[in-house]
């Protein structure tokens, strides 16, 4: 395990989730912060960006005259094609990813359980307006759900947990947690601590109500 | 065969109020604001709308809920920043909503076009969407059983139809269109051009003209 | 009802299927004599082919530098390619058949049973390998099966009959038949007798154990 | 990543015995003749073949099943006018056949690459080919209950790739590919020529790269 002595800001957080994503693989990246890891891949590792309005090939974001009504991501703004893209239809794109054909997906969560169950898509608040979108397609859908967030939520509460109590967006799906404080590898059993920013296993240990181990 | 339609009021007509209508686009891309909008001038009522989204701003599918004829949306993401006016009519008791996943929505789409009677999916199994589905473990692994949207129509929005009725898309503009000309019986298509038979290669066509019924030429 | 006073030869048939064939409507042509009604439609009439192996604007046999090794029918026949036509995969051919796309199929048969019950697949010889192909899909998917066929077998046997005897191809999914010496509209409750061949509504009684009935 | 192999033998290395096999083509038309050569040379045995067919004359996929690797076959159609080396295994009860219907084939191989867990499908629902197999009446039709086939590899014939994989196919040699590409952990395609990244247009490639592992250009 590597300590580091300050927690991760969100751009060194993007940073490092876009270390990890392995060269050449086939990626989503959710819609919000998860967004932001695009900015880090290096163009040299040929990561092909998958976005599930029907594109594989996916270019940076597109300005001025690049900007075309046609060409959106799946948070509808404008986006850009890169050599070697496709074109597909909604089943198509969602059989992708049900099918586990992309490598990584990297979303966004309220909470983690430490068995890897995630719930990212509703906070269970009566009066909200319930809406998924592809969320849960995604978590079952990837061969390996990477999470980012921050560890502890505004009021404190950590957002790794025991148990989720938001509504689950898929059961035993994540694979990573990128957090501000630490990084979390998690394969059903157990949840690996392998990094920590600023902070230290014991100080971990002591604020997560979920057992920790490190790497021997 | 394919009718090619004068104009928009034409495309539309013999819609029946009650009719579930699936309309295509994600966002702007593949939205087909003009059939939209002569089915909010038609004023068909008692409509069961299928989009990905429940309208954003005030325009296209917006617009239409605007009026009070759509009874029921069925879609994946409801809560967009700019969905205030399905906001308000959901708030107020107006308007009936089912949130499916993403992908589950364009499955049952393309299973009610292909003849499918149902299919265990994994997504969303073992979550609130799940409660009172039939769910199953195979192979080690928690499913949930959807069945197919059929529709009375479909409005989309295409870049080219030929005069058979073959249809190509652009870009991320394709994304519902090619499922929901399968799945209703009533497929409409708003496009930029039609050209003659032939024009089309054969190889590029996206959705056979078997699966479209009229065709008009919008802006 | 029409009476005829010959039989229909095997040409007259296939004419006669090709006349009731609504113009503009989306056609597949089963293999065997089924393939003879093509030579017998009017092209004025837009009649599409369809091909199971994957195509829709699928034009007559094709000959000598016609002949294309990738341009096959659903009985592996070189062919040719119409204006309008479109390729597609064998899963979106198939939802095309399926899904109820097809106006009519045009199938061969052993047997048919007066509710729409067809056997064409298999002679349930103990000894036969089973090959169903397209058949299955065929018979639930298109709006309306024709089926050609000779009324009788070789050994006199009739060919519509009360109940198959040969393993079934689909479950009342017949809606006209066909053949040498007879029309006949399924409704899946009745048989009724649209034109004869050479024969008499009551030499039809006596000779097959379905009850036939004609047009008030 | 798509690896562009420089042979067929390299193309089909590390098949394991065992292994199920999905095999593209429908009749000649989208064979991959090289590919299977390469597998025949290779001598990889106690195979499951999955192929619309069981092999015609004496070359391909008969030539395969010749050779006696092939331990069972899962095909829609086996007998063929010159299916004489399959009849003739099957005769002797040297090979196993499971025969299913067309469609219900392609719609199996399609679920297992888009990760359905099984469907409901009309075709063959009260024949002899549902006999020990989930039925259920869905809005008043017969339906029997099909599961996906999944594959270690497939081989598949398109005609041209791209540096990524990307795959477009000729006339109705497409057929079994596109599905096929995306039901095996390994898909390997034999095509006419590789063309720069860049090259095929992205509105009309069929299998996009993600499907496709290896790539090797046969005449």
């Amino acid at each position: 395990m590597i300590e580091h002595p300050a927690p991760l800001t969100r751009v060194e957080l993007a940073r490092l989730v876009a270390r990890d994503i392995p060269p050449n693989s086939y990626v989503n990246l959710g819609i919000g912060q998860p967004t932001a890891v695009a900015d880090h891949l290096d163009p040299a590792h040929g990561v092909v960006l998958h976005t599930e309005n029907g594109m594989l090939g996916m270019g940076p974001h597109a300005h001025g005259d690049d900007v075309d009504p046609d060409l959106l991501n799946a948070g509808k703004t404008p986006v850009t094609e890169l050599p070697g893209a496709s074109y597909f239809d909604h089943a198509q794109s969602f059989a992708m990813m049900r099918g586990g054909h992309l490598d990584v997906c990297v979303l966004g969560a309220f909470q983690v359980a430490g068995d890897g169950t995630l719930a990212n898509w509703h906070t269970g608040a009566p009066d909200a307006i319930p809406a998924v979108g592809g969320a849960m397609d995604l978590a079952v859908g990837a061969k390996d759900v990477f999470v980012m967030m921050t560890l502890f939520d505004k009021t404190g509460a950590p957002k790794l947990v025991r148990e989720c109590t938001y509504p689950v967006t898929g059961l035993r799906c994540v694979s990573r947690v990128y957090t501000d404080q630490a990084v979390f590898h998690l394969d059903g059993d157990r949840v690996l601590v392998t990094e920590t920013y600023g902070t230290t296993m014991s100080e971990l240990s002591a604020r997560l109500d979920v057992p920790l181990t490190t790497a021997p | 065969m394919v009718e090619i339609a004068p104009d928009t009021d034409t495309a539309v007509r013999g819609i029946a109020a009650g009719s579930t209508v699936l309309i295509g686009g994600f966002g702007p891309a593949g939205q087909p604001y003009a059939l939209i909008d002569a089915l909010r001038r038609v004023g068909t009522g008692d409509l069961t709308v299928v989009n990905n989204n429940a309208g954003n701003g005030s325009t296209g599918l917006a617009a239409l809920l605007a009026t009070g004829q759509v009874r029921k949306i069925i879609c994946s993401f409801p809560r967009q920043v700019d969905s205030y006016v399905f906001e308000e009519l959901y708030a107020e008791g107006r308007i009936e909503l089912e949130v499916a996943p993403q992908g589950n929505l364009a499955e049952r789409i393309r299973a009610a076009g292909a003849g499918i009677g149902a299919f265990y999916t994994p997504t969303g199994a073992g979550t609130m969407l799940a409660e009172g589905k039939e769910a199953r473990v195979i192979d080690g692994r928690a499913h949930v059983l959807e069945y197919p949207i059929h529709a009375d129509v479909a409005l989309i929005r295409a870049h080219t139809a030929d005069e058979a009725g073959n249809l190509v898309y652009r870009k991320t503009g394709r994304n519902f269109g090619p499922i929901m000309a399968t799945a209703a019986r009533l497929t409409i298509a708003e496009v930029t051009r039609v050209v003659p038979v032939g024009t089309l290669d054969p190889e590029t066509v996206v959705t056979p003209g078997i699966y479209v019924d009229r065709v008009v030429v919008t802006a």
